[in-house]
């Protein structure tokens, strides 16, 4: 399966600016939670996994294999809200017997846990509308346009530069403490996890002094200070994207005050 | 004499986790007691093909056949082939993860469930043999980057493996290092008849060290054969990224070129002091 | 345990971002402090996120027999201290949302609060009371880690029960319902990531 | 034309945190506008050397200087030195930090704080030059290690430097991507005149790229001079862990052991050729 990352290197949408990518897809989380209504979820939904395929260019079936990620908490969370215990049976529609108590759904229960997969559903997608077309650098960029601390900036993109660095280490170690049986048993997995752990520290705290010494050697003094590449970058219509957002939120605004569901 | 097939791989396809393909439909039969070279580029599969005669990358589609067998990817079937099938990465970095040399060496044989005395004497020979015994003691990474290539040569022998893969053995070592390794392992080879599989883009030492060789290059095997006959197909050697050892070179530039009147061809030092040898005495039997 | 996005209300997806913000900009703080006392420390504590992050994707075994997650907020905490991981912690959670789709970006407060904040300063502090007790090495790892561990299924167990409370029997009743699902099954778990922290723990001591 | 030296030490004594010394009295002058080869086994002191050159080793007694001046160790003396001395390290992993490929290249001009249309103006040239333009927008992490290789190289170049320090540019290449960094590395040189200092344990490479040599061992010189000369020292290269190229060692043998009456010596197939050549020229005018 190829890591969002490398979607969002390859989104026919990543040259669009940033901002206006989350400008676009991020109002409709907030309106999602706020309005709290299955159909103007179902809308936020669809908008968003149409905009990733139609327009990002991501396969249908990539993203639907991405939907099924959460999915697991989705389950257990959503019926862990419907499902209620009770002594009285009545307040159940339905309910089994447990112990002295009985367990089973009420009709609140039920639409709560409705409502909120749906919701949770709909700001899934517009999350993942961001991540499926933005690269981390370029957020990191948008960071910095709406006054997130440079400190935090930096912080941000050297772990993601990072990550990807101890990922490949750690993935190599794996490999090679397999090769020489380092998984074959619960105990050879303990120890063999406590040393992948324990040699990609050293790692890391070896390669960050390398890094250190390199970064001097191109005269870092504390602060790093990069240029990002000239902005090639798309500027769709403003309009256009307030127009949608308008839309939505008078849609929103209706759904929460009662004229749907 | 042909020694029978302990590796073959059939109509083998691997594709990564990302999509790419690494192999693409590899036809290949490693020769038991011999050394065999996996030539090509970066990038061209050689690594691939290792970690699946180990087990660690699984076919797409097609099979890999450990001696008669296709391999078994079950927990059990892949404990029993990696005893039988070692592999030393390139990186000794990554594959060095205890505390000291010796526990170091100990982590494959303690997987095995061995008793210790056995665990203990197996340790010791390997130690001894790739030459790191009075290193046992010592915490792994202040070694030197060659001692640390002995280091994880040692773990994976002393499993005791009937095939050992090496991938890209001197590497980073320099040339008095890499020649000494190289030694060592064809040394191993004759003396035990261990199979040995090499993956390298270092042309100049196959044909001091190696018996066959299979040219890669984008996944595919472009030559599979013996080393000497390889060098007949020099331009499969240059699609793969490759190219000829200086002396089979200069050889052929002269006989090409330069109208020199060669009787054969040669790869390394000692067969192009032959040829010109030769060249000599019957230039000198015609010039009398 | 994440929670997913979407999943809080807008009041409590406030109100966790509210309460971890202060602790945020005070491990902010710090971190800045570090930074401008070393400028190397910077590549250090961004590696020791990546860390972080690298550790928690790992699979450990449980001592039951299934699979899950380390926190990593035990050793984390021990190692670097509480308060820089809320920093690394909102960075950590930042990619996993964005990069694997673990949490979200309106929970991020929330989740942040349990396993940047709770977890890793409940960790500490029972790592240095059990120190300060002279209980083995070990064991005060051990403690750390494990209830580290716990407490951040047993913060996300409160922040849902907050949420959504049971029709029928209020707070009390969905906490209880939570903790069920979420925290007791964590603790063979929380169990295996004390004994790999320590050791872990050891075998970087003896570097 | 004998060109001044741009970098000499004189005495230089470097001593790790550890204690270990990497550099042991090294007295070396390296010429301007010429590519040095530092060549010498794991462990010799040469990427300390490149390291000291730049500033980031002090030295524990004994001087470089730049020049004619002594190295200034002062934040702003260090930073004056890094921008006209530039170093790439051999492991790109170990040198690329940032989010994106044209932000790695920018980072050495932003500190130098240049204006914004010059800086973007030389990323540009840079990126042209070593044939990474199209990589610009991508994050590091998914490139192949030869492209990590390239935009390190990129992001040194970027700051103009009078001097390119080269830590093992060759190391981990295979023979055509380790032969494309050279001959690059070659025109470079030619085109602008830079200095290069190569250190390397590829003793191949050295008649065919580079100018001068010095071979170090143990963080000792024990030659300097002329790459042509350095071959009739042999057995300090085989002291220092290195062998002749192969080329040299054939033609070596062949007049010393085999009687070949050769009119000189060579270390390039092209040079064997002539020599080779000559030979048989002289051979055809005595038989007639």
């Amino acid at each position: 399966m190829m890591t969002l990352d490398e979607h969002a290197a390859r989104s026919r949408l990543r040259d669009v600016a940033p901002g206006f990518k989350l400008l676009y897809a991020l109002p409709p989380i907030a309106m999602a939670l706020w309005a709290n209504s299955v159909p103007f979820s179902l809308l936020v939904f669809g908008l968003m996994g149409a905009s990733i395929v139609l327009k990002g260019g991501v396969r249908p079936a990539d993203y639907l294999r991405w939907l099924l990620l959460p999915a697991g908490f989705l389950v257990i969370g959503t019926a862990a809200v419907a499902v209620d215990m009770s002594a009285h049976p009545e307040t159940f529609v339905v309910s089994a017997p447990l112990g002295g108590a009985n367990i089973g759904v009420t009709a609140t229960g039920v639409a709560m846990a409705a409502h909120l997969c749906f919701r949770a559903l709909a700001s899934v997608s517009c999350l993942y509308f961001v991540a499926f077309t933005t690269p981390v650098a370029d957020l990191g960029r948008s960071m910095a346009a709406v006054g997130v601390p440079a400190l935090f900036i930096e912080m941000t993109l050297l772990v993601y530069r990072f990550v990807f660095l101890l990922f490949g280490t750690a993935s190599e170690i794996a490999t090679a403490q397999r090769s020489r049986l380092g998984y074959a048993g619960t105990a050879a997995s303990f120890r063999s996890l406590a040393s992948l752990a324990s040699n990609l520290f050293v790692f890391s705290a070896r390669r960050s002094e390398e890094l250190y010494v390199a970064m001097e050697c191109r005269g870092y003094d504390g602060a790093i200070r990069v240029l990002a590449p000239s902005s090639g970058a798309r500027q769709p219509s403003l309009a256009g994207i307030a127009l949608v957002e308008a839309a939505l939120l008078c849609v929103a605004i209706a759904a929460h005050s009662g004229r749907f569901f | 004499m042909a020694s029978p097939d302990i590796l073959r791989t059939e109509a083998l396809r691997c594709v990564w986790p990302d999509g790419t393909v690494a192999l693409d439909g590899v036809d290949l039969s490693i020769r038991a007691g011999e050394v065999t070279a996996l030539l090509g580029g970066n990038g061209a599969g050689k690594s691939s093909l290792l970690l699946s005669f180990n087990g660690i990358l699984k076919p797409r589609s097609g099979r890999v056949l450990f001696g008669e067998e296709p391999l078994d990817y079950s927990a059990k079937g892949l404990k029993a082939l990696r005893q039988k099938v070692g592999i030393v990465f390139q990186n000794p970095d990554a594959q060095l993860f205890a505390s000291s040399v010796y526990e170091d060496i100990s982590f494959g044989l303690c997987n095995l469930g061995l008793p210790e005395p056995e665990t203990r004497r197996r340790i010791d020979a390997a130690m001894e043999l790739v030459g790191v015994a009075e290193l046992a003691r010592k915490p792994v990474h202040p070694l030197s980057f060659g001692q640390k290539k002995r280091v994880a040569l040692a773990g994976v022998l002393a499993m005791e493996p009937s095939v050992l893969l090496l991938d890209e053995p001197t590497a980073g070592l320099d040339p008095q290092g890499a020649d000494g390794i190289m030694r060592f392992i064809r040394e191993l080879q004759r003396s035990s008849g261990m199979t040995v599989v090499v993956a390298t883009h270092d042309i100049e030492m196959v044909p001091l060290f190696c018996d066959r060789a299979c040219v890669m290059d984008r996944g595919q095997v472009l030559f599979e054969g013996e080393v000497t006959s390889m060098f007949e197909h020099r331009d499969l050697l240059r699609q793969a990224g490759l190219r000829l050892p200086r002396i089979a070179h200069l050889l052929e530039i002269l006989s090409t070129k330069d109208g020199f009147d060669l009787p054969g061809t040669a790869m390394t030092i000692s067969g192009a002091r032959k040829i010109l040898k030769l060249m000599k005495e019957e230039q000198e039997i015609n010039g009398k | 345990m994440h929670i997913m996005e979407g999943f809080l209300p807008p009041s409590w997806s406030l109100f966790w971002t509210a309460v971890s913000l202060p602790f945020f900009v005070l491990g902010f703080r710090s971190m800045r402090k570090i930074v401008a006392d070393n400028p190397r420390m910077k590549l250090l504590l961004a590696m020791a996120g990546a860390f972080a992050f690298v550790l928690s994707s790992l699979k450990i075994p449980s001592v039951t027999g299934s699979c899950s997650h380390p926190t990593g907020v035990g050793l984390g905490a021990i190692m670097f201290g509480p308060s820089v991981m809320s920093v690394l912690g909102a960075i950590v959670l930042l990619f996993q949302a964005l990069l694997l789709a673990h949490g979200g970006l309106t929970t991020l407060g929330a989740n942040l609060f349990s396993m940047g904040i709770a977890g890793p300063f409940v960790s500490y502090g029972i790592y240095k009371l059990a120190d300060g007790m002279k209980a083995p090495r070990s064991m005060a790892v051990f403690l750390g880690a494990a209830l580290g561990d716990l407490v951040t299924y047993v913060v996300t167990s409160l922040q849902l029960a907050a949420a959504f409370p049971s029709a029928t029997g209020g707070f009390a009743a969905a906490l209880f319902k939570f903790l069920g699902i979420f925290a007791v099954t964590q603790v063979p778990l929380a169990v295996s990531e004390g004994i790999l922290t320590v050791m872990v723990w050891n075998a970087i001591r003896s570097y």
